[in-house]
């Protein structure tokens, strides 16, 4: 059963982008959309409940991808419904005309398709095919408005994001030349389980210069500081679904591929390891997107720059390494993501009532739409980092885990987390707080997703399901 | 276990009550259900907490299947956990009585009665958590619930900036502890207390642990450096809930700090303790100065919370400084008057605030030069906030003298410290407190003859009108409670002894009741003795006599007149000293210290008839000096980093190529 | 029986405190008026003063709360009970062991902080200016009486006055810088808070000046005369302090039989003389100082005495 | 023999360097388009000499699809929108073509120094191959970081790819999956900047990405 199940989760999307390319309608696209999604999500839980199916030569399952296959598709169902009502009300007040939206749904579905293929590939260059159409499904998604802004951010993502994934490919190639001669040519030398089990015979020089261009390759798609510049122009002009989508998956999606590989550096004792780079990299964009939150005037790029924010902190809790910070790190991965998700929904809604997105033009919202206000604050809260909300055990594990090994590292880390809780707090109190501003429209907003996701949030904060954590232990200790 | 568990129900209690009140409605019975229930759980606390006490049983331990995965939710009610439940319950009962009477006619039911009961099961579970991730987890959620119990008037900026400025303090308080507990936990990460107690941790770590604890127990607790949030929040909420944010949540930072000093760091060093006398005396001073310049009533009582709270720090700093020496019974002694001082300031602040509720509620104002008067209007509150304000200055027969007092024997008992500067600090801090005593007495002097005194200086004050029972009921207890501890303060030394050897000082304060009429005699060679009930009883056998004796000698009659006033009465309530001008003596002596107060006096011409001008700058150095200059540095180095978001896609390409090549030239050299 | 008998000892004490007080107030105006050449007024007027007062009906103000007519009797009980605290002819009375010096203080702090709230009650500016003097001065005042309070508590190894007391009397204490600099400063708080001359002018009706009798302006009738009556106690209380703490010969220690009593009563009486007359020939010695000067004067009292306590911490002897 | 194959594949791949120099040197983008052209085709000659040298006959696969999708179509089909958009023929270079140089040089002597020292794993053949893919690779993307407009940046994007395709044909026994998803996305990513570039016609006159970047958001 483990198979069918494992082939449903990456032939529904495919198979629904082929449906849907073909639906003209957009009512009746957006409920096939749904059910597709649907539909994904019963086969990812299908994979949790049957057991495991032998790691093939294309596809595999195991600890790591279990738990973010299923939050893909779990995330990837609760914005298509969420789309669903924002497109929707987007179409009634004419900023997208139905010829924009003509692939939409093709293309989302084609995108939550590649995301599972990343995920779930045995094979190093086949999770980098998943990767790059997932990229340049969404480099087309952000263009949709067809707005002057909405095509340079499009076209920047694309220039930076191919320029990335190109030097991804290279490295892709050189950890292939580097298991050539102890795994034999061809597809086995591609393999995940392979090239973990025979990590240690490589050659330790050339997986540092792989991981070096693995490194700059997917760190321009996780978003990290020096090569983050198409993720808040790509957040803040894509239609809302798509940045909650980009922010909550394939941010992830990024990193876990990078974590891929940093399984096999960690095997290989010969290797340089990649913490400090890591470690460097993460401190880089926890503190620089941090600064950059206090100036933004858009509420979107905000909310971008905090997911620049979060991706620093998880990259730096792998870097530092040892078993509590890569659970913090894993941890982080899963929460950022359904915490960033609920807060977009959020944002979509908001933007749409208040017709705006400029920050000073949103405020009072508590007066106007409460609910709306409640949604948004404890998302704001939990993206804070502040408890009940899960964020806040990982941040905990991450700081106190690193002060006892490297005093000055915590110092310059707990200086980052509260430039960016002061810039948080701070457009907290402006928007949900204060006099009303603005129009009352009241909307016909869908709650349901963003709730669903603050409280899978608030659950984790208080208490973690155990195969979560003993899939998330076992990795945390093989990641050295 | 029972008691441990009864508290736990509590808790669960308080949150259901929490949930429920998210369905109140302006106008319903909602505000009586969530205060009348807060005051039965509260005080259901006060007494398990006090069971626990009087029982001095052994800790009782509980573990949650909660919180971390491996470890668990740890809770430990032990002797130090339930006198601070205690005071939890005595000062949650005051404030949600009065809240009863007072909150009643609550505008916005739905912004205030969710948190509330909240933030009291938040407190209590800080009081018994007994791991890392639980102390820490209800830390911050207690900040959470009071960050949105100060937004309940959001609607002025002020109460934003202060609710901001307030939370994001809290976060930088929180961050410095989780990094304190990082310290103590090491490496692998044993956030249970139990094991950070067995684990022995090297001098210099321990110091910068205390260094940190201090930072963050300190910012949340309003010791000095950190305490410039502290008038802006607390005057900011309801004034139930800034009687608890006052009254209980600083003593709830305060037990942080005594679990972190006493009972998780070891052995402190002897110039921990120096560290914490100075800031907490010079703190005390800088805050009265501040309050005796204050022009709002509930920042006024903001400013003096920060100079009682300096005043525990000061004891608890001087219990350290003599358990580094040895000296086991004055370490005893400093640590019960610590903790009597956070007790009896959590009775008499409590009553305060709800003293300046009850003003507000009735005039609608807090500023002090629009007040006067309202003892006539208000007999009962008048009555209430007098006895508070004799209790906070430290008069006699009332419970705020007993803590004064016992510190004092306590800085005398210590002239043979080994450590010299330890010679100097503790006279020099002796010194101070006894300023702060006096200081505090002019101060409340000022607010209650401005306030209750004289004759109305605004319309509101002349039409202001009582409070009714229940809130009449939530000033009379704390005021009569404040007379009782002070009579009778034997019994409560007695319940403070097994908290006092709870915190390893090896020894506690000998029996007290013993001595005949219940005299407090903390060290018995030295014969130096409080006797409250015949102080108190000589005093009215004193006062009926005289009464009764001038009475019969010279009559009872009496005629009512105009004022006399030198013979010139004048009418217009202007002529009366005003706030600013009674607190101008002070202000001339101390201002220009501490306060930074420049006057300028502008005189017209001789013949000109135009009026003179008086203008007295007056700037808080702390914030000046530290938080201002924080908060634009971050801004200037925010427009610094901003243009980055602007650039053309090739510059972005040269950093992606100049991150490639500098990581290819890393490894090339790396080899 | 002992205790009829030490009951009897302690209300000894308090009545002869309270019947000399006017006649120290009276002694002390004779002197002065001897060195201006006056004839100056009986030593027993003071008492009739007092009695005149105490049958007059006093005219209270209309907006004169309850607080206005409480705060005499508060006034003089609290310094009444002061004053028979401090040991004047025998140490080791039964009610000493009740409290000790730091108390002591409190208490006249609490008269303070009544008369200064009845000051304000009337809502007159006089009213205003005496409250907010007085507090200035009083938190200038009480800090350097409770160093004082601390030097001596250090030097006798506790804060209970008899115990104090008998420690001067009987240990060869000698002269000792600590002890004198808390001497002065004693002496200076005193002239503070009794409003003697440089300080404040007792006899003064000249409003910018004033600062006690502003206080105490809109009383009248018997409760003008209880608080003159307790003023004096309140001279009489520091007097006989200044007595006890650093004069202490003459006195009666504790299980002596009674018999010596009035031996140390007439000691006291002769003390009481000498300490009055030095302030009378002071008084007529120096001027009025300008309100805002007097915190530097208390200041300087403040230094003394945290000078004398810092001595006697650093080291045992000095 | 040994040795002739080792320097045929040398000299196609030192070859490969050379063009990728001369791109770096055109100052009009008629010249640009045709010296891409030029390299692709000399990448189809590489492929195809790896193909016969690993005997592996999918590599002709890739040879041909390199020599007429980059080699002939995309280049006509760039020369035809250049010709009907009328793109200004002027290249606006950012710095010197003297220092461009200079900097491709540096690239090509890092590109060595970094790859050389990699034991012989991998065939001697790889390791050279590799070395001269990275140099590409590095100059193409110099290409994207000296020029303003969009044409030739996605010219140099074009050549940096060709880099890619020169390292995999060089790992010897690369599956064939890879190679054509290879081909695949360079496809997509060819159509994408194609409708991108009549959207960007469609908005603005020119293409030049100057021009883009004053509609920043904020």
């Amino acid at each position: 059963m483990g198979e069918t199940a494992r082939l449903l989760v990456l032939g529904i999307p495919f198979a629904a982008a082929g449906l849907l390319s073909f639906v003209a309608d957009y009512r009746t696209g957006a409920r096939l959309n749904a059910a597709a999604a649907m539909a994904a999500l019963l086969a990812a839980t299908g994979l949790l409940v049957f057991e495991r199916p032998e790691p093939g030569i294309y596809f595999i399952v195991d600890d790591l991808n279990t738990a973010f296959v299923l939050l893909n598709c779990f995330v990837g169902f609760t914005t298509a419904v969420f789309s669903a009502s924002y497109i929707a009300h987007e179409l009634e007040i004419g900023r997208l005309t139905p010829t924009f939206l003509r692939f939409y749904h093709a293309m989302y579905q084609a995108m939550l398709g590649s995301m599972s293929l990343a995920l779930l590939s045995n094979n190093v260059g086949l999770m980098w095919v998943g990767v790059e159409v997932a990229t340049l499904v969404t480099v087309l998604m952000v263009g949709i408005y067809r707005t002057e802004p909405a095509i340079e951010a499009a076209w920047k993502y694309f220039i930076l994001g191919s320029v990335g994934i190109a030097l991804a490919f290279f490295g892709t190639i050189l950890v292939y030349l580097a298991a050539q001669d102890s795994l034999g040519e061809g597809m086995p030398a591609l393999a995940w389980n392979r090239l973990l089990a025979a990590a240690p015979l490589f050659d330790p020089q050339l997986l540092d210069l792989a991981f070096v261009f693995l490194l700059v390759g997917y760190g321009t798609k996780v978003g990290l500081a020096p090569l983050h510049a198409w993720l808040p122009d790509a957040h803040a002009e894509g239609p809302t679904p798509i940045s909650a989508v980009l922010s909550g998956l394939l941010l992830n999606v990024a990193l876990f591929a990078l974590l891929r590989f940093k399984l096999v550096m960690a095997a290989n004792p010969g290797a340089l390891t990649p913490g400090p780079i890591m470690v460097t990299m993460g401190l880089a964009s926890l503190l620089f997107a941090a600064l950059m939150l206090y100036r933004r005037r858009d509420i979107k790029r905000f909310f971008a720059y905090s997911s620049i924010e979060h991706m620093g902190i998880t990259t730096f809790a792998f870097g530092m390494g040892g078993p509590l910070a890569n659970f913090a790190g894993l941890l982080h991965m899963a929460m950022h993501s359904l915490t960033k998700s609920a807060i977009f929904m959020a944002v979509g809604h908001i933007a749409q009532v208040k017709g705006t997105q400029k920050i000073e033009a949103l405020k009072g919202l508590g007066a106007t739409h409460p609910v709306l206000a409640w949604g948004f604050a404890i998302g704001v809260v939990a993206i804070a980092g502040l408890p009940p909300m899960g964020v806040f055990t990982s941040e905990f594990l991450v700081v106190s885990s690193t002060f006892a090994r490297s005093p000055w590292l915590a110092i310059l880390l707990v200086l980052g987390l509260l430039l960016a809780f002061g810039a948080l707090v701070l457009r907290l109190v402006g928007v949900v707080f204060g006099p009303p501003e603005g129009p009352r429209t009241p909307t016909h907003a869908s709650y349901v997703p963003m709730f669903a996701h603050l409280a899978f949030v608030l659950l984790a904060g208080i208490w973690l399901p155990e195969p979560l954590v003993r899939w998330f232990q076992t990795i945390a200790a093989q990641l050295g | 276990m029972s008691l441990l568990g009864t508290l736990l129900g509590l808790v669960v209690l308080l949150l259901a009550l929490a949930v429920a009140a998210l369905a109140s409605r302006p106008g319903t019975l909602w505000p009586r259900i969530v205060y009348g229930g807060s005051l039965l759980v509260a005080v259901a606390i006060g007494i398990t907490a006090s069971l626990a006490l009087a029982t001095a049983a052994e800790p009782a331990r509980l573990v949650l299947p909660i919180g971390l995965p491996w470890l668990g939710l740890h809770l430990r009610l032990d002797a130090l956990s339930a006198f601070f439940l205690l005071l939890l319950g005595i000062g949650a009962a005051i404030a949600s009585l009065f809240a009863s009477g007072y909150g009643g006619s609550e505008p916005e039911p739905g912004r205030i009665l969710p948190f509330y009961p909240g933030f009291l099961a938040a407190m209590a579970m800080v009081c018994l958590a007994d791991d890392a991730f639980a102390f820490l987890f209800f830390w911050e959620v207690m900040s959470l619930l009071s960050f949105a119990l100060v937004l309940v008037g959001h609607e002025e900026e002020t109460s934003r900036d202060a609710a901001r400025f307030y939370l994001v303090m809290a976060g930088f308080g929180t961050m410095a502890l989780l990094l304190t507990m990082g310290l103590l936990a090491g490496p692998e990460g044993s956030y249970d207390f139990e094991a950070i107690r067995t684990r022995e941790l090297d001098p210099g770590l321990a110091t910068i642990a205390f260094l940190l604890a201090i930072v963050g127990a300190g910012s949340k607790a309003g010791l000095v450096p950190f305490h410039v949030w502290l008038p802006l929040a607390h005057p900011a909420a309801p004034s139930p809930v800034s009687a608890l944010m006052s009254g209980v949540m600083t003593k709830v930072a305060l037990y942080g700090l005594l679990r972190l000093a006493f009972d998780l760091i070891g052995d402190p060093l002897w110039w921990w303790g120096t560290l914490l006398v100075a800031l907490g005396t010079g703190g005390a001073v800088l805050a009265l100065v501040h309050a005796l310049v204050e022009r709002d009533a509930k920042r006024l009582l903001a400013w003096s919370t920060i100079e009682n709270i300096g005043i525990v720090a000061a004891a608890t700093g001087l219990a350290l400084a003599f358990s580094a020496a040895g000296l086991a019974l004055p370490a005893a002694l400093a640590v019960t008057a610590a903790l009597l001082h956070a007790l009896n300031h959590t009775v008499f602040k409590t009553l305060l605030f709800c003293g300046a509720g009850a003003v507000l509620h009735a005039t609608g104002t807090r500023d002090l030069e629009k007040l006067g008067g309202l003892i006539h209007r208000l007999p009962f509150t008048g009555a209430a906030v007098l006895v508070g304000s004799a209790a906070i200055s430290a008069l006699p027969p009332l419970n705020g003298f007993v803590s004064e007092w016992l510190l004092f024997q306590a800085i005398l008992v210590s002239p043979d410290l080994p450590q010299a500067t330890l010679r100097l600090v503790i006279p020099a801090a002796g010194a101070l407190l006894a300023l702060a005593a006096a200081m505090a007495a002019a101060c409340f002097v000022r607010f209650y003859g401005i306030v209750f005194l004289g004759r109305p200086r605004s319309p509101e004050a002349a039409g202001a009108h009582e409070v009714d029972l229940l809130s009449r009921a939530g000033l009379l207890v704390p005021a009569t409670l404040c007379l009782l501890l002070g009579v009778f303060p034997a019994p409560v030394i007695d319940l403070l002894g097994p908290v006092v050897t709870g915190l390893g000082l090896g020894s506690s304060l000998p029996e007290q009741g013993v001595g005949g009429w219940l005299s407090l005699q903390p060290i018995p060679e030295r014969r130096a003795s409080y006797d409250g009930l015949v102080l108190f009883s000589f005093l009215i056998l004193a006062g009926a006599f005289t009464a009764a004796l001038v009475h019969r000698l010279g009559g009872a009659g009496l005629r009512r007149g105009p004022i006399w006033d030198c013979g010139y009465p004048d009418p217009a309530p202007s002529t009366q000293y005003t706030a600013a001008s009674m607190g101008q003596p002070i202000r001339r002596v101390m201002g220009p210290l501490l306060l930074a107060a420049e006057e300028h006096v502008v005189m017209p011409p001789p013949l000109d008839p135009s009026p003179a001008r008086l203008d007295v700058r007056l700037s808080d150095r702390v914030m000046d000096g530290l938080y201002r200059p924080l908060t634009t540095a971050v801004l200037a180095l925010a427009d610094r980093l901003n243009p980055l978001q602007f650039q053309t896609i090739r510059r972005y390409l040269v950093l992606v190529f100049l991150v490639l090549v500098g990581l290819l030239v890393l490894t090339a050299a790396g080899r | 029986m002992r205790l009829l008998l030490e009951l009897l000892a302690q209300g000894v004490q308090m009545f002869l405190v309270l019947l000399t007080a006017p006649l120290l107030l009276g002694w002390t105006r004779k002197v002065r008026a001897r060195l201006l050449r006056r004839q100056g007024p009986d030593l027993l007027q003071p008492y009739r003063d007092l009695w005149r007062l105490l049958c007059k009906e006093p005219v209270l103000a209309e907006n004169a709360s309850w607080l206005f007519r409480v705060a005499p009797y508060a006034v003089f009980t609290t310094v009444w009970i002061a004053a028979a605290l401090v040991p004047t002819y025998a140490t080791g009375l039964l009610f000493n062991w009740a409290t000790d010096l730091i108390a002591l203080v409190a208490f006249l702090g609490f008269a303070r902080f009544a008369l200064a709230l009845a000051g304000m009650d009337v809502g007159t500016a006089f009213g205003g200016i005496g409250s907010s003097r007085e507090m200035m001065i009083a938190s200038l005042a009480e800090p350097a009486m409770l160093l004082v309070v601390f030097t001596v508590a250090l030097l006798a190894g506790s804060t209970q006055l008899s115990a104090i007391a008998e420690f001067m009397l009987r240990e060869p204490v000698g002269l000792r810088v600590s002890l004198g600099l808390a001497l002065v400063a004693l002496l200076m708080v005193a002239i503070a808070e009794n409003a003697r001359i440089p300080v404040d002018n007792p006899t003064t009706h000249l409003e910018l000046t004033m600062v006690h009798e502003a206080m105490v302006l809109e009383y009248s009738g018997r409760h003008l005369a209880l608080i003159e009556a307790a003023a004096s106690l309140k001279l009489v209380a520091y007097l006989s302090l200044v007595a006890c703490l650093f004069f202490p010969f003459g006195m009666v220690p504790t299980g002596s039989s009674p018999i010596f009593y009035p031996l140390g009563i007439l000691a006291w009486i002769v003390k009481m003389t000498v300490l009055g007359t030095a302030l009378a020939t002071f008084e007529t010695a120096i001027a009025k100082m300008r309100v805002f000067r007097v915190p530097e004067f208390l200041g300087g009292a403040l230094v003394l005495g945290f000078l004398g306590t810092l001595l006697l911490f650093v080291s045992r002897v000095l | 023999m040994y040795g002739l194959a080792f320097d045929v594949a040398h000299l196609l791949a030192g070859s490969m360097v050379v063009a990728s120099f001369v791109l770096l040197y055109q100052d009009r983008i008629t010249g640009v388009l045709n010296v891409f052209a030029v390299q692709a085709i000399i990448l189809a000659f590489a492929v195809a000499f790896q193909a016969w040298f690993q005997a592996a006959p999918h590599l002709y696969v890739t040879a041909l699809i390199a020599l007429i999708v980059k080699g002939v179509v995309i280049p006509l089909a760039l020369h035809r929108i250049v010709r009907e958009l009328g793109i200004h023929r002027e290249i606006e270079k950012v710095v010197g073509v003297g220092l461009t140089m200079l900097l491709g040089l540096a690239l090509t002597a890092l590109a060595v120094l970094v790859v050389l020292p990699v034991t012989g794993g991998a065939g001697r053949i790889g390791r050279e191959d590799l070395a001269f893919a990275l140099a590409v690779i590095l100059l193409g993307l110099l290409m994207m970081i000296t020029r303003r407009n969009a044409v030739t940046q996605v010219v140099g994007f074009m050549s940096l790819e060709n880099g890619l395709v020169l390292a995999a044909t060089g790992a010897k026994g690369m599956p064939l999956v890879v190679e054509i998803s290879t081909a695949f996305s360079i496809l997509i990513a060819f159509i994408v900047f194609g409708i991108f570039l009549f959207r960007i016609r469609e908005r603005f006159d020119t293409v030049d990405v100057h021009a883009l970047e004053r509609f920043r958001g904020d």
